[in-house]
């Protein structure tokens, strides 16, 4: 038998960041469970756990592939960890104080935002198709009990359901598509797939490929499979929902995006004019569907759906300038997104937390200054010229154009447009309509938060040098 | 050779007709039965390809495990179906053209589809023959150690199974006494008799 | 023709032969250990037992079946009858089945396949489908609690034997039930220079592993202690309480048939299957199959005698001696043992 | 492949016999023996008493939850089997490996044992 | 006539379909589509024995085993799940009404 070595130090060390999450998922557990009062505790050393990962991540040196050619450490799997990580430690925090406030407090939540955030590292690093899957469904597991995790609200329970249902059934296409790409090509690690695959793809791994895709746009709720988003924002809790649209989203989209690129480069025909097609599909919806939502978290969810859109255009072009773009588009959708679910929580009336963009009316005059950086999140949402959204959308056009997509490209513009509208209307509701009664004031960790996204938002010129660049490197290790 | 033949065609067929009865049975517990009776016939079918291990571990861990919880919340949990809110999951109307559709495509793609020759070749782990490594033996030798990251993940995903089930299940009941045999077995007389002294006649305060 | 006759025609007819009379003999010794349990019930009871059909009652079994079947069949009105007389055949084919690969001699099996000990695993993981059908289709009150009990009791000791037989394959290294018993032809007795003897089977080393399987094995058929579920004075006769004729003698055969296999699992895995207890000349004459036999006889006679003294557990306490008392044990015993086995075989 | 099938075709006939002595059995009582069902007869059994209502009422979330933690521990087992086999040519490497798995689902264990998931009142 | 991977991607293929049909046709009966969705991943796991049979390759049969086990804890986390939605929707309150106790 030949003799298999234990995997070497610095094998190890390349998945230190994992081995910190999963340790303390562990330590957490322990205690959690013995402990008379232990929220406050394990809330803590969970953060500490992903500012620690996130910390490692930036310090450790890339390798190539490690354990058999399961993981890979490459300049991209490094830019979108630390962008998780973030995400994740951001959501933590809102999730933590907000939790406080209501009482409502369990210690196995922040475990099971570790577990996801673990899941998320092993997919977004995976370098074989069973590492995709098991990093997927590790990270899809936790995000099903989520969900659910206010057991006693029908809502809750029911985004659970709806969830569980259409995740299943994503993973059950995701895996047929990898068993047929598998059972084609006789290999599952990317390289070797890329190289059985050179330039002629065979029937059969044409629809391997095209079931991959179809598993992989359920995951980032593109268009045609976009089904349960809207109901899974509103029904899940509000940090719950929060996380959704942070972390997982771009986990879910860096995993479709390596998958694209490293094993079916060399096919770019074949996925173009599916990515594409989804692409310009969610940026349509995005912007129609949302127009008239009345519920704050259902208008998230579609206006998470049109940024997906946006980002999938940076990647149809299938150039490294399109990941790039596709990689500075979501740290930007990641700032602002954490910054008006910031405020979201932050709407709370004396009796207890509302939902419905309504009680938004007026606030300029009751909460002065949140009213401001939601303003100003909301301009870059929709793309306004200073602001950071609108260097998202340009990076992505431009690598459009330059892939002769201008089809792709006006219809992106026109989408904006009109995706700009149901955002600008909260702001004439905020500023030119009567206060219908102020909020509570904002926590601390909520205050802290929804400065920095703005401050990022706002002054996004200063960080433009700095981002871009570090996405070329990430995006160059494909090409 | 015709052996092998007729049980591929009997277990395949039995396992097809139960899988289309498994949606289209009435009564919830008649799509569990066909559900098992589809699983064991797979098992049947596994064994054909030589995969006797997974075929065991698929009774085993699917039919006695999987199927059980399901025949739980199915026989407890007496779902009213006819109530059940009509308008739940309805936005998927293009359904039942898309599974043709699918259908089609898939038998045309894999009917007589042979693997190009050069794949088999270059194939990460060949399977070593029958008679000196067995299947579980042989599956053994390389899930431990060449696939150990998988394995170490898969008893996470366990976890996280365990951790889940049990926060959205788990409630206790009040007032519930609970036996605890070590309490029992620690009394000795000193703390469970008490000596009271009684004058005659009297009786205790 | 001719070719078709000899390659496809005889080999089944002594196929299916060889089947029939090893059922048939199955089932004759099952009827006489039914009237064995009972006369050891009674034995300790210091009463006779079943003593009038036949020379000592010999015939008190085969008379109970003809009484059984000449009884009316009665199907509860609201039961749905599919499932209702689908149950009792499930736990005994499925019962039946799982004798087809245990080994009466080296050589003497019905089919030796190489995953011997999984099938019998997942066979009695099947097992738990007869009586939660049963109890659910006879749709009243008292058979649906029993089932439910009755399942999760069997669900809860099914992890336990799982660890247990882990245990045995880490010694062993082969699923085969054939090369499990042959494993134990040497062990610690030949260790000490003695001749192979009934020191070196797997009771030995493995000693709470044999104790703990013992007592699984009454929980996962239901046996007294832990027959809570369709005890008298609990449930009347929990899931069997709609049943009455055939169907009732069926869940019975196939709770005796699934309790003798596990005394024939206990004797393979532990006692040494066909082994003779002193390698001597005398002794190796006598068959294996007496030896294999007589042992797990002794296993059922345990359990008959444990049946007789052995007080009711309460439902709590018995789930906490599966859960809380019985897995932890057995892991540790796993973790133990494959220590034990990967020092001294680097040594 | 023909060898492996050799040896399961015993254990597919020894089934059917046992299925057919089962089918024997069961249906016997509907030839032979009398049949006169009167209402009282068919009655669900109630120690005398009248049925109130159906029998399949709610029940106790425990056995859902004892069902779920089966599954997983199932699963555990099922992961044993292949090692335990090949425990020989493994060496520490593999020793290891179950080591830490096993190490993770026994604090899985001891969580839901703290939690009184395990309880059974 | 000999067996080939033909016939098993078939079969696979066509309980994939009805796995998928099953979920969108079923949408009174949560369970049906759970199940539907066990069918898709019984498709999924014949798929990739098939294939590692006929490649002579044991990878397919180790990923099967991975899928298999995250198969059924994902099912048991989905039932899970249904239970806690049972609870709340019908109001089954299983505790107050529990007149056996269990």
């Amino acid at each position: 038998m030949n003799q298999i070595l234990p995997p070497t130090s610095d094998e190890l060390l390349a998945i230190l960041p994992e081995l910190i999450l999963a340790g303390g998922i562990l330590v957490a557990m322990v205690l959690g469970v013995f402990l008379r009062r232990p929220i406050a505790l394990v809330n803590g050393l969970s953060w500490l756990l992903l500012t620690a990962a996130a910390v490692a991540v930036l310090t450790i040196p890339l390798s190539g592939p490690v354990f058999h050619g399961a993981l890979v450490l490459d300049p991209f799997a490094r830019f979108m960890k630390v962008a998780v990580l973030i995400g994740s430690a951001v959501a933590l925090a809102m999730a933590w104080s907000h939790g406080r406030q209501q009482r409502t407090q369990q210690f196995e939540f922040p475990v099971l935002i570790l577990t996801a955030t673990l899941g998320m590292m092993v997919m977004i690093s995976a370098h074989d198709l069973i590492a995709l899957y098991i990093g997927l469904e590790l990270q899809s597991l936790s995000l099903y009990v989520l969900a659910a995790f206010n057991r006693d609200s029908v809502k809750s329970t029911e985004a659970g359901i709806k969830y569980f249902i259409l995740g299943a059934l994503s993973s059950g296409m995701l895996l047929y598509g990898i068993s047929m790409v598998y059972g084609f090509t006789g290999q599952t690690s990317f390289p070797a797939v890329a190289e059985a695959v050179a330039g002629d793809a065979s029937i059969g791994l044409i629809f391997g490929l095209v079931f991959l895709l179809i598993g992989l746009a359920f995951k980032i709720a593109a268009v045609p499979f976009h089904m349960w988003t809207p109901d899974v924002y509103q029904g899940a809790p509000t940090p719950v929902t929060a996380f959704f649209a942070a972390a997982p989203k771009l986990a879910a989209m860096a995993l479709f995006v390596r998958v694209v690129t490293e094993p079916f480069g060399s096919v770019t025909a074949d996925w173009q004019q599916i990515v594409t097609f989804i692409a310009i599909g969610s940026m349509v919806l995005g912007a129609f569907a949302a127009i008239g939502q009345t519920n704050i978290k259902r208008l998230m969810a579609y206006s998470s759906i049109g940024h997906v859109g946006f980002a999938l255009v940076g990647l149809a072009a299938g150039t490294e300038e399109g990941v790039q773009g596709v990689l500075v588009y979501l740290v930007i959708y990641l700032a602002m997104t954490l910054g008006v679910f910031a405020c979201i929580l932050a709407m709370r009336k004396p009796d207890g937390m509302v939902e419905d963009i309504g009680s938004l009316a007026g606030i300029s005059r009751t909460n002065p200054v949140m009213a401001f950086i939601l303003a100003m999140l909301l301009f870059s949402l929709a793309g306004i010229p200073p602001l950071a959204g609108f260097f998202a959308k340009f990076y992505v056009f431009r690598a459009a154009i330059e892939a002769d997509l201008f089809v792709l490209a006006v219809i992106g513009v026109l989408a904006s447009v009109v995706g700009a509208f149901y955002y600008l209307r909260i702001i004439k509701l905020m500023y030119f309509d009567e206060p219908a009664g102020g909020f509570e004031p904002m926590p601390g960790t909520l205050r802290l938060v929804l400065g920095a996204s703005g401050a990022f938002t706002i002054a996004f010129i200063l960080f433009a040098g700095p981002v871009g660049e570090l996405a070329s490197t990430a995006a160059g290790g494909f090409f | 050779m015709t052996l092998t033949g007729l049980f591929f065609y009997l277990f395949s067929a039995v396992l097809v007709a139960s899988g289309l009865m498994v949606i289209a049975a009435r009564q919830p517990v008649h799509s569990v039965l066909f559900l098992i009776l589809g699983f064991v016939n797979a098992a049947g079918l596994f064994m054909l390809l030589g995969a006797e291990f997974l075929a065991l571990i698929l009774v085993v861990v699917y039919v006695g495990a999987v199927a059980v919880l399901f025949l739980f919340v199915v026989m407890m949990l007496d779902i009213d179906f006819a109530e059940l809110r009509q308008g739940f999951l309805n936005y998927l109307p293009v359904g039942a053209l898309v599974g043709v559709v699918i259908l089609v495509e898939l038998l045309v793609v894999v009917g007589g589809r042979a693997i190009a020759p050069e794949v088999v070749e270059s194939v990460p782990v060949p399977i070593p023959d029958h008679d000196d490594v067995s299947n579980t033996e042989a599956i053994g030798q390389l899930l431990y150690t060449r696939y150990l990251f998988y394995f170490q993940a898969a008893g996470l995903i366990l976890l996280v199974a365990m951790v889940g089930a049990i926060v959205l299940t788990l409630r206790h009941k009040e007032g519930v006494k609970r036996q605890s045999a070590a309490v029992q077995i620690a009394r000795n007389p000193a703390t469970a008799i008490e000596v009271r002294k009684v004058e005659p006649g009297k009786g205790l305060s | 023709m001719g070719g078709f006759a000899e390659t496809y025609f005889w080999p089944a007819v002594t196929m299916i032969l060889t089947s029939v009379v090893a059922m048939l003999v199955l089932l004759v010794i099952i009827a006489y250990l039914l009237y064995a349990d009972r006369k050891v019930w009674a034995a300790v009871q210091l009463r006779r037992g079943p003593n009038v059909v036949g020379p000592w009652g010999l015939l008190q079994s085969f008379a109970d079946l003809l009484k059984f079947v000449f009884k009316e069949p009665i199907i509860p009105s609201g039961a749905n009858k599919g499932i209702f007389l689908l149950a009792p055949l499930i736990s005994t084919v499925l019962a039946l089945a799982a004798w087809a690969v245990v080994p009466l001699d080296d050589g003497v099996v019905i089919a030796d396949i190489n995953v011997g000990v999984l099938y019998i695993f997942a066979i009695s993981s099947l097992a738990v489908y007869g009586i939660i059908m049963g109890g659910w289709a006879s749709n009243s009150k008292y058979p649906f609690l029993g089932a439910l009990r009755s399942a999760a009791q069997m669900v809860s000791y099914e992890v336990s034997i799982g660890f247990v037989i882990i245990c045995v394959l880490l010694v062993v290294g082969s699923l085969n039930l054939t090369d499990i018993v042959l494993a134990q032809a040497e062990g610690i007795g030949t260790a000490m220079g003695l001749a192979p003897s009934l020191l070196d089977w797997h009771w030995l080393i493995l000693l709470p592993m044999f104790v703990v399987f013992f007592i699984s094995a009454l929980a996962e058929t239901n046996r007294p202690p832990f027959d809570l579920p369709e005890a008298e004075s609990e449930l009347v006769a929990g899931y069997m309480s709609e049943y009455s004729s055939t169907p009732y003698v069926m869940f019975f055969l196939g709770e005796y048939v699934a309790i003798t296999l596990m005394c024939a699992l206990g004797t393979i895995l532990f006692l040494g299957g066909w082994l003779p207890p002193l390698d001597v000349a005398w002794l190796n004459w006598v068959p294996g199959t007496v030896w294999f036999v007589a042992k797990t006889l002794f296993l059922f006679f345990l359990m008959a005698m444990v049946k007789a003294f052995v007080p009711r557990y309460r439902y709590d306490q018995l789930m906490r001696l599966g859960w809380k008392v019985f897995l932890p044990l057995s892991l540790a015993m796993v973790v133990a043992v494959a220590a034990v086995v990967q020092l001294t075989a680097e040594g | 492949m023909e060898a492996l099938l050799e040896s399961y075709l015993p254990l597919v006939v020894f089934i059917g016999v046992a299925l057919v002595i089962g089918l024997a059995l069961l249906i016997a009582p509907f030839i032979v023996a009398y049949k006169n069902p009167d209402p009282e007869k068919l009655s669900a059994y109630e120690c005398g008493f009248a049925p109130f209502d159906d029998a399949r009422m709610k029940f106790d979330i425990r056995f859902y939850l004892v069902a779920i933690l089966f599954i997983i521990f199932d699963l555990e087992v099922a992961f044993l089997f292949p090692w335990a086999v090949s425990f020989g040519d493994l060496g520490w490497f593999g020793f290891w490996s179950m080591m830490i798995f096993l190490g993770v689902l026994t604090i899985g264990f001891v969580y839901e044992w703290k939690k009184g998931a395990l309880e059974w009142d | 006539m000999t067996i080939g991977l033909g016939h098993y991607l078939s079969v696979a293929a066509v309980l994939f379909t009805i796995g998928v049909f099953g979920i969108f046709i079923n949408r009174k009966n949560v369970i049906v589509m759970l199940m539907s969705v066990e069918l898709i991943l019984l498709a999924v796991n014949l798929n990739l024995v098939a294939f590692s049979s006929f490649l002579n390759d044991l990878v397919g049969q180790v990923f099967a085993l991975l899928v298999l086990t995250v198969a059924a804890a994902e099912a048991a986390i989905g039932l899970a799940i249904l239970v806690a939605f049972f609870r709340n929707r019908g109001s089954i309150a299983v505790e107050d009404i529990n007149a056996m106790k269990g």
